[in-house]
């Protein structure tokens, strides 16, 4: 049982290493970049929604965010990707920061909605600055590879999704077993008396937002390099923030690889619906309805399905009477 | 030495006046009680010294610093834990992992540091079984009866090791013979060294226990001494015990 | 100055319709702690039908109302007994946004496919004048907006604050035990709730489809904005939901006359986090904090 | 309102009709039972005190007495019928009232709202002010505070309000949980004052509390639950007095 | 891997059906314009198969939903062309999508003829296998409307205009090629606004407008917003002598969504249903048949760019994906001038097509061709009557 459960990681990130050789074409390379890409975004959201549990549907606006500040720095001041990107991820993780001081002011429904708020404002920002963006029409970046045919570019991200991946599951799995996540989850549970404990909740809260917009910008700062246009009602589009909440939530939010498995499911599915039923919007209502299911059946995720289940508090064999009579001295 | 000193503190909420220019002073190693009847701002006494609420005037000072205005964090990480009168433990964590959570933390590599160490989690199981609740130990919180939270709630205060603990009401729900053990372990702990400032209706347990007794009403201290001289003091007669 | 007046004018007639669209909002928000993304969405199906009764029919986009208002109504029961009642209490706020945006994606790909994609709307011809008062146009649509929301929200603040349910309804979210304990039938009462919510969907869809074109996506264009009024009001705060509606419609109108469309959208946002910064709790009231 | 069993209002009911807990089996989702086999009675005029070790199944009684637990097995009888799996919506109308352990109050609501629902399903607004009248005169901060909202009084003052809500109706079998748990010596008093009243007025009492040995005093049947069964039961004065009894489940000292 | 460039096509793909790879937003913002292009394609298809096919061959149409997203169009194209190997591709609509389409085809060197990407940033990408399907880009839409106002006599002529755009880089387009040619003839620009897309009350841009009682307003807008404007306008009692939106007159939902106002209201359009150019009637006769309604422009503009592909292929006699019959058809396109039933068409070398769009105006309640005048079907009314 240990071994196998010490050997199935590794067995998968060797599969997920030899991907891009074993499927027969690059579109299959390209759609299983979009989808680690989704699966790392994905587990970046959980770094956030996971411990804290605050919901935010809005991380699209830390991915375009990203996208952007990485095409802005590569296209008008000529900065090599390579820098851009950690620049432009570093410069968005500095304003979550910023934007986390409101936004975790408020707990549960009303968060949601500011992080509705968000994307819709950094969208109207990207649309509106025309100048700076190119606004509606778009920016085009420059391909970083420019040696490299579209099939090797699409290689060449995988792998580069690959490793944020990685990164993003290191980063949540050594938060768990941390203090500070345990102080996360305090936060999740009950705010005032974790602070009443010494959890120092303001900071804690506005780092795994910070911490979780990071990743996210990473995403959109590579997305942008591979992706090559930006345009802001779609790279700042709340279906891409609700997608990262979905599969986390599909998965499991209390398990590392509950949002991973989330985004193998449903980036496949997604498109499974839009060539099974795309001649109609009923792929909307299809996809809608797996969500209820997923809601209503599965609230805690697949794998908390394989996991041990919640036993109630185990009854003592001898009485509370007798016990106490045991330890008093 | 003292350990913590309010001056004229003052709190109102709209036009109830809470706490009203409370000056309350606590000696280092004592245990303390504090009574009054409902209403009189015990609970609201504990939340600005906590720094859960700030008040409107007046000063807290614990071992001569000034924490006033500070978030309630630093307090706790000053040294000072507390309980809630509405018992308040984390529902959905495990009950070991809410002893684990209150751990003290302070610096960085205390913060990054495993959770489960064993050392932490030795004294986790400790604390549990001088409660008699160790047997619930993988149980969720919110599995708990009243009176079971009400002790996991103190074990886990327990567990930050402060050295100042406001108890609100410790007594209250738990089963008298446990009552006794709890009076038991707070003296083991102020032997120790830990200072105790507990509220509390339960008059066997404050006169039993405690050192030294200051008794609130309308939002300030009428009276204080040896739980002997309170007792028979007329305006405590008359404001608490209803006589 | 005839423009800022006009501006300011049509900022408040907006504002009411704000007002209305979000009154459901700040009910499942408020009162019954669900967040509910499908809201705009029950307001676009409203429409449809509004719609349809319309074309097929010839009928009065308000004479719909007698009968769409009873079914939504009914909607809301069946939406909150099969769907939103088995959610976990625990976990309501992460929960119901999950299960709500899927409600809102059904809706949308039901809309899309009996509908198709074009675009609908209802055009009545007294909705095309305007009353022309000291020079500022009133546009009748809008006046009577502006009506049926103060006429909506009169009701549904009598439901709420005064009735007798209102206060069943309420106990029932704050302690459902203690509301079982002194007779109070919860669950059909939270259906209730459910269905007064998705009652002013209908009456928010009627005036919506005589006012704008719609079509099934157009729902997504609401969500933030009508959010935005309600925490801006303060959760569970009917009152503070109009008072904030008409606030924003107005900075909105002022912000478009003197400014652009842009920082006029904004608006709504910055007034949020300000809001935030602030008074966290909504300038108008809002819900105790959970604390101590 | 002629039939006076479905009125809550009417008030105690023939001397001979009880609450009885009958074998009763219950437990929360799938966890091993709570209660296995627990058998409790009380009748009309009398207090009947359950006391036991936190945890031992105390509140989970009263929720299954008061039908918000339905039992796996065993039966609930009240006034001689069997009442098991009824909504407590329900047995309120035949007269069952149940106090919650902790704090019940509705929180966004006033004083004054809460203590009106207490009599939701009475329709006569003037019996209900009149019995607005006798709480508030009972717990003077109901009325200093009748405007205020109830989440933010003191514990104690919220105790007091659960406590005026539950007597806007005149039940004729009352379940309380720790109902002075919280209170200061004077509401104590004023909580087991009531409890004696209702007991004149041929009311069937049960009742659970820490404060055992006051509790004991002024009942007249105690029942010591452990482990989900009743170990001990007897009158309550006789329970009280027993030294082993008392140092295992109700205190070391005794009440000085 | 198979589709390694370079990786010679297997022959055996030379027979069989000619299949066309198009993904469209059929759900979504654009999936009413989506699937009136998805209409054309299919009309076109029917007809090429009814004459026996491409060069013998039959023609399969594969359609993929792009649900208006960006990434989604990408992925569609690149799953066209490398999973499916089809034989061409067709261009989805709008500029938005029309961009990221593009650059896949362009990366694995597929002729991409359009049918719906007029922005002129379009064009700026350094495309050099894109071609759109219609007579101008958006820039050039108004050219008729504007060298009429610009000849007409002095005291007639207009000095005042209003500007209200979409934030879209068509819609823009439109407004902005009008508003530069006028402003250049001296019509003073007074209101230039600019709306995001989330826009959904126009009364106040409307009365901004009122305040400078312009005598032409002119709106960049795609279909909501037009009915929005012209709403608000009738109600703001504003009176311009001209009136002139892009794309939203020109649906059939138009004129019931504003009820009488649409009358006079001129639009630019790119085909007519009564014109006579080679072909035209055919399609709407076979359009007639399959869809039972009216064709619209949408659909006009897909059957366009089939016309244009088709030709190509029987020029080159070679439909395959391989770089060598790709490059020739493009070599070809290039060159030639096509007929179609927008008119025969020819493109820079840029992909843009150097021709112009006509202008329609509601005139008695229906749609009327007013503008080039050897085009019209009656004249222009100038001034507008009043709302
Ligand atoms: N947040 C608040 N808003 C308004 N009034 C408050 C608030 N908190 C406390 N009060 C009022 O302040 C007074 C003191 O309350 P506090 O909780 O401090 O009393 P207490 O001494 O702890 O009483 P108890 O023994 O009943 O717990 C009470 O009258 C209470 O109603
Ligand atoms: N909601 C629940 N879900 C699962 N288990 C529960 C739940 N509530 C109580 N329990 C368990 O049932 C047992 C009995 O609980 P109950 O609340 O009846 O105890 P009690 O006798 O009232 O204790 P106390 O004196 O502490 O109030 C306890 O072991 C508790 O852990
Ligand atoms: C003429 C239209 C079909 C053009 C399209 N609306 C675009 O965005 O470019
Ligand atoms: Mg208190
Ligand atoms: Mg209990």
């Amino acid at each position: 049982m240990r071994i196998a459960s010490r050997a199935f990681p590794l067995l998968i990130a060797a599969l997920a290493l030899g991907y891009p050789w074993l499927v027969p074409n690059y579109y299959l390379v390209y759609a299983g970049a979009l989808t680690v890409m989704y699966a790392a975004m994905a587990t970046s959201w959980n770094l956030l929604g996971g411990f804290t549990g605050y919901v935010s549907l809005g991380h699209s606006a830390f991915f375009g965010l990203g996208a952007y500040g990485t095409g802005l720095l590569v296209t008008r001041l000529d900065v090599p990707w390579a820098v851009a990107l950690p620049v432009s991820a570093a410069l968005v993780t500095a304003l979550a920061a910023g934007v986390g001081v409101a936004a975790v002011r408020v707990r549960g429904a009303s968060f949601v909605i500011v992080s509705i708020a968000l994307v819709s404002m950094t969208n109207l920002v990207a649309q509106g600055w025309r100048s700076l963006t190119g606004g509606s029409s778009g920016l085009q970046v420059p391909s970083p590879f420019p040696g490299l045919h579209r099939g090797q570019t699409h290689m060449a991200f995988f792998y580069l999704f690959l490793a944020l991946l990685a990164l993003a599951l290191l980063t949540w799995w050594y938060v768990s077993r941390s203090r500070f996540g345990a102080g996360l989850l305090a936060i999740r549970e009950d705010e005032d008396k974790a602070e009443s404990l010494g959890v120092p909740t303001a900071a804690y809260k506005v780092t795994a937002f910070a911490l979780s917009a990071l990743f996210v910008a990473l995403a959109g700062g590579l997305y942008a390099l591979w992706f090559g246009s930006l345009d802001p009602i779609f790279v700042f589009s709340i279906l891409i923030g609700s997608n990262m909440v979905l599969m986390s939530l599909l998965g499991g939010v209390r398990h590392l690889y509950g949002p991973l498995l989330g985004a193998l499911i449903v980036a496949p599915a997604g498109e499974y619906f839009l060539i099974a039923l795309g001649e109609t919007q009923i792929h909307l209502t299809a996809t809608g309805l797996v969500l209820i299911l997923v809601v209503l059946f599965m609230p805690d995720g697949i794998l908390a399905r394989f996991t041990r289940r919640r036993a109630g508090p185990s009854i003592p064999d001898r009485s509370a009477g007798e016990r106490l009579h045991e330890v008093t001295p | 030495m003292t350990s913590l000193r309010t001056d004229g503190l003052t709190k109102a909420f709209g036009g109830v006046r809470a706490v009203d220019g409370a000056t309350v002073e606590l000696l280092d190693g004592r245990i303390n009680g504090l009574i009054g009847p409902n209403g009189s701002g015990k609970t609201t006494f504990f939340n600005i010294v906590t720094g859960m609420i700030r008040p409107d005037a007046g000063r807290v000072l614990y071992r001569d610093r000034d924490i006033t205005r500070q978030p309630p964090h630093r307090i706790a990480h000053a040294g000072i834990g507390r309980t809630f009168q509405l018992c308040r433990v984390f529902p959905r964590l495990t009950v070991l992992e809410n002893m684990l959570v209150a751990v003290r933390r302070t610096g960085l590599r205390e913060l990054l540091a495993g959770l489960r160490d064993r050392g932490e989690v030795e004294r986790a199981r400790h604390w549990l079984r001088r409660m008699g609740i160790e047997h619930l130990e993988d149980a969720e919180a919110r599995d708990l009866s009243y009176g079971q939270q009400k002790l996991l709630e103190l074990a886990a205060v327990l567990m930050a090791e402060p050295d100042l603990v406001l108890l609100d009401e410790p007594a209250g729900g738990v089963n008298p013979a446990l009552i006794d053990r709890i009076t038991g372990l707070v003296r083991d702990l102020n032997a120790e060294g830990r200072t105790f400032l507990v509220v509390e209706h339960n008059m066997d347990m404050v006169m039993g226990m405690c050192d030294h007794v200051i008794v609130f009403d309308r939002g300030a201290p009428i009276a204080e001494g040896p739980p002997s001289v309170v007792r028979e003091d007329p305006r405590v007669l008359e404001a608490y015990l209803g006589v | 100055m005839t423009l800022l007046l006009q501006g300011l004018a049509l900022g408040v007639l907006t504002g009411g319709l704000y007002a209305l669209l979000a009154s459901g909002l700040s009910l499942y928000f408020g009162v019954m702690r669900v967040v509910m993304v499908a809201h705009p969405a029950f307001l676009f199906l409203a429409a449809y039908l509004t719609y349809t009764a319309h074309t097929a029919f010839g009928v009065d986009p308000f004479l719909a109302l007698p009968v769409t208002v009873p079914l939504f109504f009914a909607l809301g029961v069946a939406v909150q007994r099969l769907l939103v009642a088995r959610l976990a209490p625990d976990n309501l706020a992460m929960m119901s946004v999950l299960l709500t945006f899927g409600l809102a994606l059904t809706i949308e790909g039901l809309l899309g496919t009996f509908y198709t994609g074009s675009y609908r709307s209802v055009s009545m011809d007294y909705a095309t004048r305007s009353l022309t008062v000291g020079g500022v146009h009133l546009p009748y649509d809008k006046i009577i907006a502006f009506s049926v929301a103060a006429l909506t929200l009169a009701v549904l603040f009598a439901v709420l604050v005064k009735s007798r349910f209102g206060r069943a309804l309420r106990a029932t979210i704050q302690h459902r035990e203690a509301a079982r304990l002194v007779g109070i039938p919860t669950e059909r009462v939270a259906g209730y709730g459910f269905g007064v919510g998705l009652a002013t969907a209908a009456v928010g869809g009627a005036v919506l489809a005589l006012i704008t074109p719609f079509f099934p996506a157009s729902h997504w264009v609401w969500i933030g904005k009508l959010m935005a009024v309600i925490v801006v009001g303060g959760l569970g705060s009917v009152v503070g939901a109009a008072l904030a509606a008409v606030l924003l419609g107005v900075v909105e109108g002022v912000v478009l006359v003197t400014v652009d469309a842009t920082w006029a959208t904004m608006m709504f946002y910055v007034f949020l986090f300000l809001t935030l910064l602030v008074r966290p709790q909504g300038f108008f009231g809002g819900r105790l904090a959970h604390r101590f | 309102m002629s039939d006076p069993v479905s009125d809550p209002m009417s008030g105690p009911i023939a001397a001979e009709q009880v609450l009885a807990l009958e074998g009763v089996v219950a437990g929360y989702g799938r966890a091993a039972p709570v209660l296995r086999g627990l058998s409790v009675t009380v009748r009309a005029g009398e207090v009947v005190c359950l006391v036991g070790p936190n945890g031992a199944g105390k509140s989970t009684a009263l929720k299954v007495a008061s039908g918000l637990l339905a039992p796996r097995s065993g039966r609930v009888m009240l006034a001689g019928r069997d009442v098991t799996g009824l909504t407590p919506q329900r047995l309120l109308a035949l007269g069952l009232a149940h106090v919650l352990q902790g704090h019940s109050v509705f929180r966004e609501m006033t004083v004054a709202e809460n203590v009106r629902l207490g009599g939701y399903t009475v329709r006569d607004q003037a019996r209900l002010d009149a019995r607005i009248e006798v709480v508030k005169e009972l717990f003077p901060v109901v009325a200093e505070r009748w405007g205020s909202m109830a989440g933010l009084l003191s514990g104690g003052q919220q105790k007091q309000v659960e406590f005026a809500r539950a007597l806007m109706l005149e039940p004729s079998v009352v379940l309380l949980d720790e109902p002075s748990m919280g209170l200061d010596p004077r509401n104590t008093q004023v909580v087991f004052d009531q409890i004696d009243l209702m007991r004149r007025a041929g009311v069937a009492v049960l009742l659970v509390e820490q404060n055992a040995r006051r509790a004991l005093e002024m009942a007249d049947v105690g029942c010591v639950l452990d482990l989900g069964r009743v170990h001990i039961s007897g009158p309550a004065r006789e329970l009280a007095a027993d030294p082993r009894l008392g140092r295992l489940y109700l205190g070391g000292q005794p009440a000085t | 891997k198979t589709d390694e460039p370079g990786v010679a096509q297997s022959p055996g793909q030379q027979q069989g059906a000619v299949r066309i790879g198009i993904s469209l937003p059929l759900t979504g913002d654009f999936s009413e314009p989506g699937k009136g292009i998805q209409e054309g394609y299919q009309v076109w298809a029917d007809r090429v198969n009814a004459k026996g096919g491409l060069l013998g061959r039959k023609v399969e149409l594969i359609f993929r939903d792009d649900a208006s997203d960006p990434n989604r169009v990408s992925s569609d194209y690149e799953s066209l062309i490398t999973q499916d190997k089809v034989d061409l591709v067709f261009g989805p609509f709008s500029s938005r999508l029309v961009i990221p389409a593009a650059k896949v085809a362009e990366s694995y060197d597929m002729l991409f003829v359009e049918p719906a990407g007029a922005a002129a940033e379009v064009f700026e990408q350094g495309f050099t296998r894109l071609f759109y399907a219609a007579p101008a880009i958006a820039d050039d839409h108004y050219n008729y409307l504007a060298d009429y106002l610009v000849k007409l006599p002095a005291d007639q002529r207009p000095k005042t205009a209003a500007y209200a755009s979409l934030d879209d880089p068509f819609a823009q387009g439109t407004a902005y090629g009008l508003r530069d040619k006028l402003a250049a003839a001296g019509i003073k620009t007074v209101v230039d606004e600019v709306y995001p897309p989330e826009t959904t009350d126009f009364a106040p841009i409307a009365a901004k407008i009122a305040a400078a009682k312009p005598d032409v307003v002119v709106g960049g807008t795609q279909f909501e917003d037009a009915v929005g404007l012209v709403r608000a306008l009738q109600e703001l009692k504003v009176q311009p002598k001209l009136a002139a939106f892009s794309t939203g007159p020109t649906l059939p939902e138009f004129p019931d969504a504003v009820k009488d106002a649409a009358e006079h209201i001129v639009s630019p359009v790119g085909w007519s249903a009564v014109a006579d150019f080679p072909g035209n009637q055919e399609m709407v006769a076979r359009y007639r048949e399959m869809f039972g309604s009216e064709p619209h422009e949408d659909a006009a503009n897909g059957y366009t760019v089939g016309q244009i592909v088709e030709a190509a292929v029987n020029a080159v006699q070679c439909v395959d994906p391989s770089p060598t019959c790709q490059d020739k058809l493009t070599d070809h396109l290039r060159q030639g001038t096509f007929q179609t039933v927008v008119g025969p068409l020819s493109f820079d070398e840029k992909g843009r097509p150097e021709q112009a769009h006509m202008i329609q105006q509601y005139v008695g309640g229906k749609v009327e061709i007013v503008l080039p005048e050897q085009a019209g079907t009656t004249g222009l009314v100038y001034p507008k009557q009043a709302w």
